[in-house]
């Protein structure tokens, strides 16, 4: 119990160098359990066989003595005391049942080993930072050497990235452009050149639709190789080249050169 | 001479080590500040070299002097002798003096991971100030690895490979144990049987109770979409 | 024997070397972030300790091993030994992956070939950009073959056998044609009437309407591909 008196006179001595207004949280203690492990370690016994019940008395002490000082206590140390409140009760009291007297014990040994857990994890923290610590106690080297790196670039394409690629632009293309078929023409020029060469093969009268059929014209040219030869028809025949005839409208219009007619004549 | 004999006949004939090896391994080892990869040694060492005999005997040349080859994280690096620690500690290392918070929640989430705020919390007795997480993920000792599949989803921490490099652990489960701690007084070894700390394990796979952190959904928005499978 | 009892008496009483100070030594030039001034490392040795000494049976430790330590400057620092510099360098395979606009080039001079920029153009619908063709060349995957006989005489390309070789095809013919295009459901069918894939050619000769590179080979083996812009 000397202990108890010690822990409230290190508290009052704590408060009194604090600032006077009190605050809710009790400095040094993070919490109650942190309490309970300092009480119990003022039992001077090995956290084996600590006394939960005596634990009990001495917490809910310490908290009498802190409300007496008119401290108010944060709320989980008040939990924390009405808990052991009642386990102190059920440890004391005769239990009615085996059961609820079992209970009891367990509640005690329960809160015990969390005690032991908490310091033990207290003491693997210490060990931890006991140890040497890289760039505190050991260094790695200071001037490390950088290595060069040659870099060389690595593309990468799959079969399929290449073929959907293709697929995709072609396709796109295929049905975003507009071709226009190239119109079947035969030019004047064509035609004229065209029946110039034949004046030099022909005589005497020629029928020119025959000659066009001949000629070996395309039959989807032959409407415009029509057209076109009768137009240069007419102009050969302006410059005096050539003579044409036709018997009738709509018959077939005949065609000779010049110069033939004038050797017959 | 006749024990020297003796040994001949005895011991398997001992993994030859080439000099050259060692003046590679040495080399490589010494050039780097980060611990380097006992594959990335062995890939520049002769044709069938064992990585392993060269490394050790480097170790055992260096076991006496100033500079030590040590195996961190599963690593090798030089580090200065320990006990040479007051040579070269400069003050301005102890500056960030970590609170009493942290370092006992560094302990708990290194021994106890996969572990949640509430986990600390349940060890501690006390709320897990927002600090002492943040504090341990700043410096590079503690992440966070996925979510426990419980209500709330909580996140989980594990230690790093830093951690063990800030330490100089070579696995986490180089942590000392119950018997050490227990040597460090106040247990007398009457412990509960199923009492004590946990067997340390930072295997990065998820456990069975835990998920990713992130869902698939929220990778992909970071990620873009896996692969082009759209593409007809 | 005789040799070193005279050299006992030859030499002075060579200066006595505590073993820790050579650790001292050791520790603090490994662990600074630049070279050591010998008289920052004196300071640190133990009382009345030889440092030139010291560093110079260091030196000599080193000697032999895959760092040296080295004076630079005046200052002490290790250094990977000068044999040993190819392990400092490394060779990185970056990967990267073909932009779309270099694939879809690719995937024209392979069915096209021989094409000229202006044919890729014309194909693509879209300006080629300098970047697909030389990225393409730099993979070793598009060779320059010559130049078509037409105005201007464009630079023609071609496919290479790296180029057979990366994407797994015996010969360019392997290329499918459009029904199997269309059977890997690469084309929706929903094409034009007339529309085909040309059956490709990679014939390393040259075509009857291409001239060789003729005296420019020799320019580009001097400076590099030159651009087809400054082609007069």
């Amino acid at each position: 119990m000397a202990g108890v008196g010690a822990i409230t006179d290190d508290f009052q001595v704590e408060r009194a160098e604090g600032e006077p207004a009190f605050t809710v949280d009790l400095d040094g203690y993070e919490g109650p359990l942190d309490l309970l492990l300092d009480l119990a370690r003022r039992q001077k016994v090995d956290l084996s066989r600590i006394s939960v019940l005596a634990l009990a008395e001495q917490y809910l002490v310490f908290v009498e003595a802190a409300r007496k000082l008119r401290l108010e206590l944060a709320a989980d140390y008040l939990v924390m005391a009405a808990w052991l409140a009642y386990l102190k009760s059920r440890l004391l009291l005769p239990a009615p049942t085996k059961a609820e007297s079992g209970e009891a014990a367990e509640l005690a040994d329960a809160l015990a080993q969390r005690l032991r857990r908490l310091e033990l994890i207290r003491r693997a923290g210490e060990v931890l930072f006991a140890r040497p610590r890289l760039g505190r106690d050991v260094f790695a080297r200071g001037e490390p050497e950088a290595t060069e790196v040659a870099a060389t670039t690595v593309y990468e394409a799959t079969l399929y990235d290449l073929l959907s690629a293709y697929a995709r632009q072609s396709q796109k293309h295929a049905r975003a452009r507009v071709r226009f078929a190239p119109r079947a023409v035969w030019s004047l020029a064509e035609a004229r050149e065209a029946l110039m060469r034949m004046m030099g093969a022909i005589s005497d009268w020629t029928a020119l639709d025959a000659w066009i059929v001949e000629y070996g014209v395309e039959p989807k040219f032959r409407r415009t190789a029509r057209a076109s030869s009768f137009s240069a028809s007419l102009e050969l025949a302006r410059e005096g080249r050539v003579e044409l005839r036709q018997d009738a409208a709509f018959a077939p219009i005949w065609m000779r050169p010049i110069a033939a007619a004038s050797q017959a004549s | 001479m006749m024990g020297n004999v003796a040994k001949l006949f005895e011991t398997e004939a001992p993994p030859r080590i080439a000099p050259e090896d060692l003046r590679i391994a040495e080399a490589i080892v010494f050039a780097a500040a980060e611990p380097t990869d006992e594959a990335a040694i062995a890939e520049r060492l002769s044709p069938g070299a064992d990585v392993g005999a060269v490394m050790a005997e480097l170790q055992r040349h260096y076991a006496e002097r100033g500079v030590h080859l040590a195996r961190i994280a599963g690593r090798w690096a030089f580090r200065t002798a320990p006990d040479l620690a007051w040579l070269l500690s400069r003050e301005e290392h102890d500056k960030r003096k970590l609170s009493r918070a942290a370092i006992e929640t560094l302990a708990i989430v290194a021994y106890h991971q996969p572990v949640t705020r509430a986990d600390i919390e349940e060890i501690r007795g006390v709320a897990v100030s927002k600090g002492a997480l943040d504090v341990l993920m700043e410096a590079g000792w503690v992440r966070m690895r996925g979510r426990r599949k419980s209500p709330g989803r909580p996140i989980t921490y594990g230690t790093t490979a830093e951690f063990l490099s800030h330490f100089g652990l070579d696995a986490i489960a180089d942590l000392p144990g119950l018997d050490e701690l227990q040597g460090a007084g106040l247990f007398d070894g009457r412990l509960p049987p199923g009492f004590g700390v946990p067997q340390p394990d930072d295997d990065a796979n998820l456990r069975a109770d835990e998920d990713p952190l992130e869902t698939s959904a929220a990778l992909e928005q970071a990620w873009g979409p896996v692969g082009e499978s759209d593409e007809t």
